[in-house]
């Protein structure tokens, strides 16, 4: 027994590498259920696009970057997915830079089929993903959805929409044409239009400044997904129901996708993610079992 | 006992010099009557009616029944008598949900009118401010008749313009009593729009926007500083506008105003007074020690172990690794690691032991090599120094953490040293260090890479003591007496005003909360 | 002192734009060193040159100079299909060593590795499912659970600490920096 | 999917596992990985100096594009010469400084090159000991300046209990400990790790009992960062992981 705690000790550190990646790895192809409890802020969230009527117009806001990938884009993916199953039309912008690209990414990976996509009056406009079909939905571009793209500007963006959405956004991002030709922007015409915003943050500009701006002063709800560590600071927003619900990183997207009914990078992340920092915890606590059982046996000796 | 006494006065007589060192900010143009009224010819009614708006009194709301009425006063003097002119009571209609409107339909055209209210409270009559002069003057008529339950958007006021204070110019600063409409939570305004001209008369130029609200909480108003291509030494006038659902409605034109630069911050004279106290005091031991006074320096463990990590190298035969970071000279973290270098080499050339220092940077290769260099001329074996020591990886991170990792892992170096600036790179090479076994010596003063070395590493040299290792290893008086300095005019009186300034705090908080904000104004930087 | 500031900084930026070229031809020297006499691992080295050579010339040459960085360009397909994966790879090593640190570091050797270990390990239980699921198993009210101690060890035992870190940075660097224009450390130049 | 996007991914994943694999050992795939990351990165920072500092800073900055065409902004060089002041006009200097650290390529001459570094060095140490002071040494001394007991926060206890209260549920802890106990454990745990750092007194006595304490809180420091990045550090592989054997084998979405 002594023999194999001083063993573990000096354990070959590759042996807990190959723990961990199969820690990290199996659930990936597992999809091992483990029952996520959902918290009352992703609750609000799901409840507050429920009362969406069909057709509603939803504001996606992508304010991260690639960097925060692991975390905000299956909250994309997820939102995508239930916006189309829904029948929520939705316009994509980004206060950061690489937002509306990161938004593209995500439907492109829950979209099934790309194809082109022609014009009502004729005009062919061939991108490759005008056709985004989602199981038994099909949305298109400029009609069920649209990427308006990325505005300079942090938080004043949003005021200028409050007074006319056009000034902030003339074009979409896909074509460079003027919104007005694209028929899901009939009847928008500034911010307090839009029936929902949904935002994905990953610091400034962000949820912050949506609250302070979009809900304060417009009073269209907003709903958000943060980063884990971005989280905490808007949470006092959720008591004052300024906020209209919050997907707090890996876990809230994970909770997300449970209630949309999709089980996403999040959910299976959300296994791996844990499974790994239990075997992390777990190494530490054999480490400290072996060292207390040695260190007795030597102290003795010591004697 | 002298020494006593020196601190204890040194206590007490700091946070004054501290007190009068601290320029609080200036003093607020902007005046604060009670009701702050504005009036004004109401737009779009081509009758000449004047308009007056007011903040409601507390009270004022759904609930009041205690106050019945405002009093209209008006006069065509700014002295008295004011005539009553109507009534307002508290039951009417109001326009939004903080304000008050009436509209006074009895002025004519011509005379110059004085506007003032009042309200009989239970705590007696609050008057606000006299608003005046004010013409009626017959507006072109709007698209539809005018209702008292229309609102009307009311422009900033006291708009005041000057030079940004303590920055280096090509900036001005705005300030303005912001419009009665820009309330929070309201849907019914959408911000200011800015406006500058090189003349009074104009033409003016919109040169930005900003959103609505108070941004200087305490003096309640909202600033903001143009530097849109601001020319230090031109002439500027401003205005600014309030605009809602397409109206606007400007403020007074302010300025001229000119920027230009200030040499001296002056709302930073704590911070001057404190870094002249901390530079007085290490040049005074820097020259104390040059005198021959013995000064005690504590033992640092990590630089003790300096030594003996190098003879184990010697010992076995094996290369010292050095690795100072992976930013650049303009980093102090990387120079203190050079300084630390310098002295390491000299060592391993006393040993004879090879040194191996791979960087990410070309001017740190360049600084490194010369170090070396010299090191090894000091230490009397210029012929051990190869130029080949030092060689430069690649700019990147992790480029040059696989790099330096590969090195590891073939050169098997027995001691390692990591001394700089780290990001996230630092536990992939602290930890392939430590697999091969290697004796590794980490300092860094990157807060959130500590804990990867302290796990990792043998030693770690916690933030300062890594900026104080070369006067350390050095064993110079002068560089000693530095330490001695940095912890009297540094470390001393942190503690000697935190002490008396949290007392005070504490003493604050159970009867003014507004003194804890003044005192911690005192240390900001702005 | 802003402009100052910047004017240095700028100063900074093109001065290192030179030195660049001296860390360049010395790795390209070094390689060929190797290389040529055939030192061990030479083959590599090969591959270093004709990488770094790659790029290069793509960069300047077939990327549309000055829109080097834009989607779609050479530059960037090699950016996005060599570079980043070499860089995300070797920083999602730290996946690993982040295990293989704690569990070789965090043992209760002594008082103060005690307390680095709960602290640790307080934070890592406080924040996943296992430390709900363990509170749950300890019938910890709600509000008095393992994450509510993790709050109290990041917002307030975790800040003290960074603050006097921070102030001691403060005044090594103060101390570093006068030493270095009085001239009285010299070391930095190879002087003593 | 593009031909060249296809082959990009087998170039990705191969660089991937090529990575990976030095943490079984080291190997020659490793070796091969990482000198062409070596090659490739460098090469990387070679052409984005360049472009991003060279490039728009001295020649754009100083008017010599725009005098051979190349640019349509004018810079210094055309500002002075037409009589107005340009700051930019300085980095003429900073030319020369970049081209005496060229000179280390001529050995015999090469000490030149100790002028700019000099310049560098120089200027970052006067830069940081203002900046770091006021930003590290006096908004932390601003921070550390609270009362002992947060009396704000104290009051508001009883609010939120009564209506927690209601819910059926307790004050949370940490809450509690904020309002009674955080400035306390702030002030002691700043001015004990200060003492720490005290390099002039021999650690003894009541200097030697506080700077133990402040030890401890710098351990405590330490363990609760390094635990509070490993769940990140984790959702980085995960997202090499779905690299692997999403994007690149497809075996899951």
């Amino acid at each position: 027994m002594q023999r194999f705690f001083e063993r573990l000790l000096t354990m070959d550190r590759r042996i807990i590498f190959v723990v961990i990646f199969l820690a990290l790895s199996v659930p990936i192809f597992l999809q091992i259920k483990i029952d996520i409890q959902v918290t009352s802020e992703v609750q609000i969230l799901y409840d507050a696009l429920n009362e969406l009527s069909r057709g509603s117009r939803i504001l996606v806001s992508c304010d991260y970057d690639p960097g925060s990938e692991p975390e905000l884009q299956p909250m994309a993916e997820s939102g995508f997915r239930y916006f189309i199953e829904n029948d929520l039309k939705f316009i994509i912008i980004g206060l950061w830079p690489q937002g509306p690209l990161q938004a593209n990414k995500a439907l492109e990976m829950i979209s099934e089929v790309n194809e082109g996509f022609v014009v009502e009056d004729g005009d062919t406009l061939y991108f490759g993903h005008d056709l985004i079909v989602v199981g038994p939905d099909t949305i298109r571009y400029g009609i069920d959805f649209i990427n308006l793209g990325y505005q300079v500007g942090q938080e004043l963006v949003i005021q200028r929409m409050g007074s006319s959405f056009g000034a902030a956004f003339p074009n979409d991002s896909w074509y460079g044409r003027p919104i007005g030709e694209f028929s899901i922007m009939d009847g928008l015409n500034k911010l307090s239009d839009f029936d929902f915003i949904y935002n994905l943050s990953a610091g400034y500009p962000g949820t912050y400044e949506w609250v302070q701006f979009a809900v304060d002063r417009f009073h269209v709800p907003v709903g958000a997904g943060n980063t884990a560590v971005q989280a905490p600071l808007v949470y006092p927003y959720l008591d004052t129901g300024q906020l209209s619900g919050l997907l707090g990183g890996m876990k809230g997207g994970a909770e997300f996708e449970k209630l949309v009914g999709y089980k996403g990078r999040a959910t299976l992340s959300m296994v791996s993610q844990t499974a790994a920092h239990i075997f992390v915890i777990l190494f530490i606590v054999i480490g400290n079992i072996a060292y207390f059982a040695t260190r007795g046996k030597q102290s003795k000796r010591g004697l | 006992m002298n020494r006593i006494l020196l601190s204890i006065s040194l206590i007490i007589i700091l946070p004054f010099v501290v007190w009068l060192a601290h320029k609080g900010p200036g003093e607020s143009s902007v005046s604060y009557p009670p009701y702050d009224l504005v009036v004004m010819s109401t737009p779009g009614d081509s009758a000449g009616s004047i308009t007056l708006n007011w903040f409601s009194l507390e009270g004022d709301d759904e609930t009041a029944q205690a106050f019945p009425e405002y009093k209209i006063l008006r006069s065509e003097a700014a002295e008295e008598p004011f005539d009553e002119i109507g009534v307002v009571s508290f039951d009417s209609p109001r326009a939004t949900p903080k304000t008050r409107q009436f509209r006074d339909t009895t002025a004519v055209i011509g005379p110059s009118y004085f506007y003032k209210v009042s309200c009989q409270t239970a705590e007696g009559i609050i008057e606000s401010n006299i608003y005046g002069p004010v013409q009626s003057v017959a507006q072109p008529p709007g698209e539809e008749p005018i209702e008292i339950k229309d609102i009307i958007l009311f422009p900033p006021t006291q708009l005041r313009v000057f030079d940004t204070p303590d920055d280096n110019g090509h900036s001005i600063t705005l300030e303005w009593k912001i419009s009665p409409n820009d309330i929070p939570k309201s849907l019914m305004f959408n911000g200011y729009d800015i406006f500058r001209s090189t003349s009074q008369d104009g033409p003016f130029e919109r040169v930005g926007e900003t959103t609505g609200g108070i941004s200087d909480q305490e003096r309640g108003v909202k600033t903001l500083a143009d530097g849109k291509e601001v020319r230090d030494g031109t002439s500027y006038y401003y205005y600014v506008e309030a605009k809602w659902n397409g109206k606007t409605a400007r403020s007074n034109i302010a300025g001229p105003v000119k920027s230009r630069q200030q040499w001296f911050h002056t709302g930073r004279g704590v911070s001057l007074v404190l870094l002249g106290i901390l530079i007085t005091s290490i040049l005074f031991y820097i020259n104390y020690a040059k005198a021959g006074k013995k000064l005690f320096i504590r033992k640092i463990a990590g630089l003790e172990a300096v030594d003996e990590a190098v003879g184990r190298a010697t010992e076995m035969g094996k290369e010292i690794l050095f690795i100072p970071g992976i930013q650049d000279m303009n980093n102090m973290q990387t120079i203190a690691g050079l300084t630390i270098l310098g002295r390491v080499a000299k060592m391993a050339a006393e040993y004879e032991t090879k040194l191996d220092v791979p960087v990410s940077r070309s001017l740190v290769m360049v600084a490194a090599r010369e170090i070396v260099k010299e090191a090894y001329l000091n230490a009397g074996r210029p012929d051990f120094y190869n130029d080949d020591m030092v060689y430069y990886l690649t700019d990147d991170q992790f480029g040059y953490a696989a790099g330096v990792d590969g090195h590891m892992m073939r050169r098997k170096p027995a001691t390692i040293f990591y001394q700089g600036a780290f990001f996230a790179e630092s536990l992939i090479l602290a930890e392939t260090g430590n697999s091969i076994g290697a004796i590794q010596i980490a300092g860094t003063a990157m807060p959130a890479q500590l804990p990867f070395f302290v796990a990792a590493c043998d030693y770690t040299l916690i933030g300062e003591e890594l900026f104080a290792a070369s006067a350390y290893l050095s064993k110079e008086a002068k560089l000693l007496g530095s330490l001695k300095g940095q912890d009297v005019g540094g470390k001393l009186v942190f503690f000697s005003m935190a002490l008396v300034f949290i007392i005070l705090a504490t003493i604050a908080s159970f009867s003014d909360s507004g003194l804890i904000a003044k005192i911690a104004r005192i240390f900001s930087v702005n | 002192m802003g402009d100052l500031a910047d004017t240095f900084s700028d100063w900074y930026s093109i001065i290192s734009a030179f030195a660049i070229w001296l860390g360049a031809l010395n790795l390209m020297k070094i390689s060929i060193e190797k290389v040529s006499k055939k030192q061990k691992d030479w083959f590599f080295a090969i591959a270093t040159i004709v990488s770094f050579l790659l790029i290069v010339i793509v960069g300047f040459f077939f990327s549309g100079g000055r829109q080097f960085l834009d989607l779609g360009t050479r530059f960037d397909w090699l950016y996005r299909y060599i570079y980043s994966p070499l860089s995300a790879t070797m920083f999602a090593l730290l996946a690993f060593f982040v295990a293989s640190a704690s569990y070789r570091a965090f043992r209760a050797r002594n008082a103060q590795a005690t307390v680095l270990l709960l602290a640790a390990f307080i934070v890592m239980v406080g924040r996943t499912p296992f430390g709900d699921w363990m509170s749950s198993m300890l019938f910890l009210p709600e509000g008095w659970r393992i994450s509510n101690l993790t709050n109290v060890i990041m917002n307030y035992l975790n800040v003290a600490g960074q603050r006097a870190i921070m102030i001691g940075i403060a005044l090594g660097i103060v101390s570093t920096s006068l030493r270095i224009i009085l001239g009285i450390e010299r070391s930095y130049l190879g002087g003593e | 999917m593009e031909l060249s996007g296809e082959i990009g991914f087998w170039i990705a994943a191969f660089f991937t596992i090529g990575i990976a694999s030095f943490l079984y050992k080291d190997n020659p795939f490793y070796k091969f990985c990482e000198a062409v990351f070596v090659g490739i990165s460098a090469g990387y920072w070679f052409v984005s100096l360049y472009f991003q500092n060279m490039l728009p800073k001295l020649f754009d900055g100083l008017g010599i594009t725009y005098m051979f065409g190349l640019w349509d902004e004018k810079g210094a060089i055309q500002d002075v010469l037409a009589g107005q002041w340009n700051i930019n006009i300085l980095h003429i200097l900073a030319l020369v400084l970049g081209i005496m650290m060229l000179m280390r390529l001529i050995p015999s001459i090469g000490w030149i090159s100790r002028w700019p570094l000099s310049v560098i060095v120089g200027s970052t140490a006067g830069l940081w000991m203002v900046t770091y002071f006021q930003s590290n040494f006096l908004s932390q001394l601003r921070q550390t300046v609270i009362p002992l007991f947060d009396m704000n926060k104290i009051h508001g206890l009883a609010e939120v209990g009564t209506n927690l209260a209601a819910q059926g549920k307790l004050i949370p802890f940490d809450i509690y400990f904020g309002a009674y106990l955080g400035n306390i454990v702030l002030i002691v745990g700043t001015l004990t790790g200060l003492i720490y750092f005290y390099f002039s007194k021999e650690h003894k006595g009541a200097l030697g009992g506080a700077a133990k304490v402040g030890i401890y809180f710098l351990m405590i420091t330490f363990g609760a960062s390094f635990g509070y990045t490993v769940m990140s550090r984790m959702s980085l592989l995960i997202g090499r992981l779905y690299f692997l054997f999403g994007d690149w084998l497809g075996l899951v979405r």
